[in-house]
């Protein structure tokens, strides 16, 4: 990974986001306020701006400046919390080209943030629930020496599961949990931003792994 | 979708330059999107900020002025401003008596008035927070978002906000907003869902003959849906609920809200008021003081949230202090 | 039909008793439907009594009390009251100095007021009446029922009101009020119909992305039905049709309601009000004074009236003058 | 005539109205504001009652009473306009026992006050349209000789057929002037309650006389 990567993955994320902000929304309407894929769109678009023409040495700092560009952007729940969790994987990403154990340390200390911030646990239906998945898959691939496009597919697809599994959840924290056992039955849209999020992060390496073997 | 507005993202900005023309008691900030009085704080006086999403209106600028808020941090539609707006507010305003920041309890508002507190008190500015959390139909617990913040906020901003323009020290009026807080109530039912402009469509679908009980101010579905009633006993629901919350007893004096969604016309609100008056004098409460209207709306949703506080002789003498605001006025 | 009522027949029974319970400043005889000042009126002030169809509250209620009306006098929803309640609210407020009745131009009221100006006269009170037609968007002939009187209401009576404090004589203050009257027009968009609680439905179907042009305030169809366009033009059309009425030139100074229908969120009559300023500001003419919120309401229709007053230095001072209602307060 | 009959013809109309109340408004929301028929119908169940323990000499009485209730009760336009015509019709009837030709110069006056309170002329998409007709239909039948019974039933045919010409008639007073061009296509609820008021009129006379008749 270098800053490069970082900034595409960015990108990708806000190019997600922009496709996926009605259905974000969407899923935010049912149990939320139907504003997630507004807020998610103005942070990412805002974060591609700041990127633009900043030219760290680190990836940590690309993701820091992410982080930051969230927070001051998005506001809402997400605001604090995914701009918390990029601005503490860039924080745990000091170097020019993290390897892939480093990569795994950085997004637990990513959901630390966000477990600190939002006192949330898995099982309450938040975005969590497709953090803490697609961290411990990225983990176990690393792990087992495979490398960052492969561990970020992993990752992708158990955020996905996550995502998926919130449907049946009664949710304990955020909006959704005002609803009560109204809220089982629906897709927590925050997890379903997250998915998205390890998505963009497995395309964007894996398009690299693949021009990298062009070459 | 069919607003009065020229598009979805533009909303808020052209807002803010609408109240920065229609209020010359007002100066907008519209860069870091901050209503604070033109007139500045007073040196030594506790400012007041409080914030929240947009589409609550009159909430929270309509309470800026003298002997309420200092400022407001207006977030974009039924999200919570951005800790950099709450600092610039808490900047522009603080007197030296250092800041309370009165903050409904959602966890948007929570986190990122919280880190805004951080970033001030880094600037050296004292912070205090009053949290408000008065919606009954919410069940509170540790393992909870916790109860929503809706019409006490209202009452919290005026009576601290008068006890700071008396010259209460920060920790009095961050004691006495706790204390409105703990003593306030609140209920609502909605008959319609609303439309944000960003969604385009409303929140929920809800058939001719039913109605929402215990919704928010988000547009969010409620905690039941059940048929349609007569005002009457709509009344009588809201009340259980947050009487069983917070008894009271014959001779107990309160401050009550009847406040409107949005989208209800103000008749019914009298016709409510008529039966909350109705049901609290059976029981010997006297309704010491009261609102009627829209105070804390949620867009153009239909329906009607009850507030009421049980107010000790400080807070009755603070509501009837001197307030100057685009919302609420009296004695200046 | 969604309403937060008991039942249609007691929605305005149970309003009154509301509005006596909320307004300790109010009294209401409720056998004869009259709300007035709890204090009564100053011997040789001269009393200002309007009334006119439920459903527009705040209006006539609400702006009853110090500086502005004596009393109001409101019919059943949408219907013009009847002559023995206006007679009976002369009665109760004539301070000796006369009984300026303010009229909307319906020809229900019109006829009411009359027989009740007779009645009262028979009586021995002396009443002058000002008629209010200030829409423009509907033709002024000898042969039609004339233009509708609508949002310049509240400019007619906050300084014909202000001018009565003084101490006007019953002239003075109706020829005030006239000349308020005369330099006022207003223009209305309607995105919803409303629905009165006698008829349970919407009095017109509008598609989702039309609107009605040119509406009254009891929720009749417009002049046109046209596509739902952005605020900027909505505001065009109105100001268009307003100016074109009562030209005015850079330095003019001017006194502009946005008000709401009933239905429309106030973040969005900012967003319409700010397009408002823009114009006028663009043609050098001074909004001097303004009102943003829901004053002269039809239910629960969505939809924005825009009225504008040429204002010359002595309406602009009466504006200023206190003014001590449930719905329009400053200076007390 | 007399003053049980009179009273039964008010009993008639209110009859009517709590029968097509549903439909005046109906009427009065497509142009009006949709009170017409709950207008009419708090004016005439209080006529009603205001006349349940009335024994007055006269026809004229019952009928004064009648309009003296409907301006304190109805409100509207409709209140004074039909208020004023009853009161003028009573007023032109001072006789116990009124003969045809004293009844349609009884409602000319009643269509007079109309007139001068409204200032309309026929045309004008009001309930003038329907009263006009009627009126001049009942004069003829009686100037030619018939009883009141058959000029009722002349006048109740013709303010049905003035009623339903106001359909293509535009509105020139009234709140459906308001509508301009778009008030055209719709019958005036005012002309429609006045059908009603000469309908009525007719099956009250008919009855009495065919009970007359029986006897
Ligand atoms: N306490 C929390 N911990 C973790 N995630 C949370 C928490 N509260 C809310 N969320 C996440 O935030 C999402 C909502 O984000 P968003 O709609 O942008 O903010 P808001 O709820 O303030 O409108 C939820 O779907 C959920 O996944
Ligand atoms: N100037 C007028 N002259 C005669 N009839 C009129 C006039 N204005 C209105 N009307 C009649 O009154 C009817 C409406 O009555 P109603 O709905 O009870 O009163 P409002 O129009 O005040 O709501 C109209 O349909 C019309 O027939
Ligand atoms: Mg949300
Ligand atoms: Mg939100
Ligand atoms: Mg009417
Ligand atoms: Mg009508």
């Amino acid at each position: 990974m270098d800053t490069d990567l970082a900034r595409t993955w960015v990108q990708a994320i806000a190019a997600a986001v922009d496709q996926h902000k009605d259905h974000l929304t969407q899923l935010d309407s049912a149990i939320g306020d139907a504003d997630h894929g507004a807020n998610m769109h103005r942070g990412f678009s805002a974060a591609v701006t700041a990127l633009a023409d900043y030219e760290p040495d680190t990836v940590g700092a690309v993701l820091v400046k992410t982080g930051t560009t969230l927070i001051s952007t998005v506001g809402g729940a997400s605001g604090p919390l995914y701009g918390g969790a990029f601005r503490a994987i860039g924080k745990a990403l000091d170097t020019p080209s993290p390897d892939p154990q480093q990569v795994a340390a950085a997004l637990a200390a990513g959901l630390a943030s966000i477990e600190k911030l939002g006192a949330a646990a898995p099982g309450d239906k938040t975005m969590i629930d497709a953090y803490a998945p697609a961290l411990a898959a990225f983990k176990q691939q690393a792990d087992a020496g495979a490398d960052l496009a492969a561990a970020a597919v992993a990752a992708a697809d158990a955020a996905e599961e996550g995502m998926r599994a919130t449907t049946p959840m009664q949710a304990r924290k955020g909006r959704a949990s005002y609803l009560g056992a109204r809220s089982i039955g629906h897709q927590d849209p925050g997890a379903t931003s997250t998915a998205l999020v390890f998505r963009a992060l497995a395309e964007t390496l894996g398009s690299r792994a693949e021009s990298l073997g062009e070459r | 979708m069919k607003k009065l507005i020229n598009a979805p993202e533009a909303v808020l900005a052209e807002a803010l330059s609408g109240i920065a023309a229609a209020h010359p008691g007002l100066k907008v900030d519209a860069e870091n999107r901050v209503i604070a009085r033109a007139l500045g704080t007073k040196p030594g006086k506790v400012a007041l900020v409080s914030g929240g999403g947009s589409g609550h209106e009159p909430l929270h600028g309509g309470f800026v002025g003298r002997g309420m808020l200092d400022a407001a941090c207006p977030g974009e539609v039924f999200t919570s401003p951005v800790p950099g707006q709450m600092l610039a507010a808490a900047q522009a305003v603080d007197g030296g008596a250092g800041v309370l920041f009165i903050v409904k309890n959602y966890t948007g508002d929570v986190l990122n008035f919280q880190m805004a507190a951080e970033l001030a008190a880094e600037e050296g500015i004292i912070v205090e927070t009053v949290l408000v959390d008065d919606d009954v139909a919410v069940q509170d617990s540790t393992w909870t978002a916790g109860r929503r913040g809706t019409g006490a906020t209202v009452f919290v901003e005026k009576i601290a906000g008068a006890l700071a323009e008396q010259g209460g020290s920060l920790t009095e009026v961050a004691d006495m907003g706790k204390r409105v807080n703990a003593a306030s109530r609140s209920f609502a039912v909605a008959l319609t869902a609303c439309t944000t402009p960003a969604s385009g469509k409303p929140g929920f679908d809800l058939p001719e003959d039913e109605m929402e009980v215990g919704v928010g101010i988000h547009g969010e579905p409620g905690r039941r849906r059940e048929k349609l009633r007569p005002a009457k006993d709509i009344v009588a629901t809201a009340l259980d609920a947050i009487l069983a919350d917070q008894p009271m007893v014959a001779g107990d004096e309160t401050i009550v809200m009847v406040n409107g969604l949005g989208g209800t016309p103000l008749i019914e609100l009298y016709v409510v008021f008529n039966e909350v008056a109705a049901v609290l004098g059976d029981k010997g409460v006297a309704v010491a003081r009261s609102l009627v209207g829209n105070y804390v709306t949620s867009l153009d949703m239909a329906g009607v949230s009850l507030t009421v506080c049980k107010a000790d002789a400080d807070m009755l003498s603070l509501w009837d202090a001197p307030v100057n605001t685009p919302a609420l006025r009296w004695g200046i």
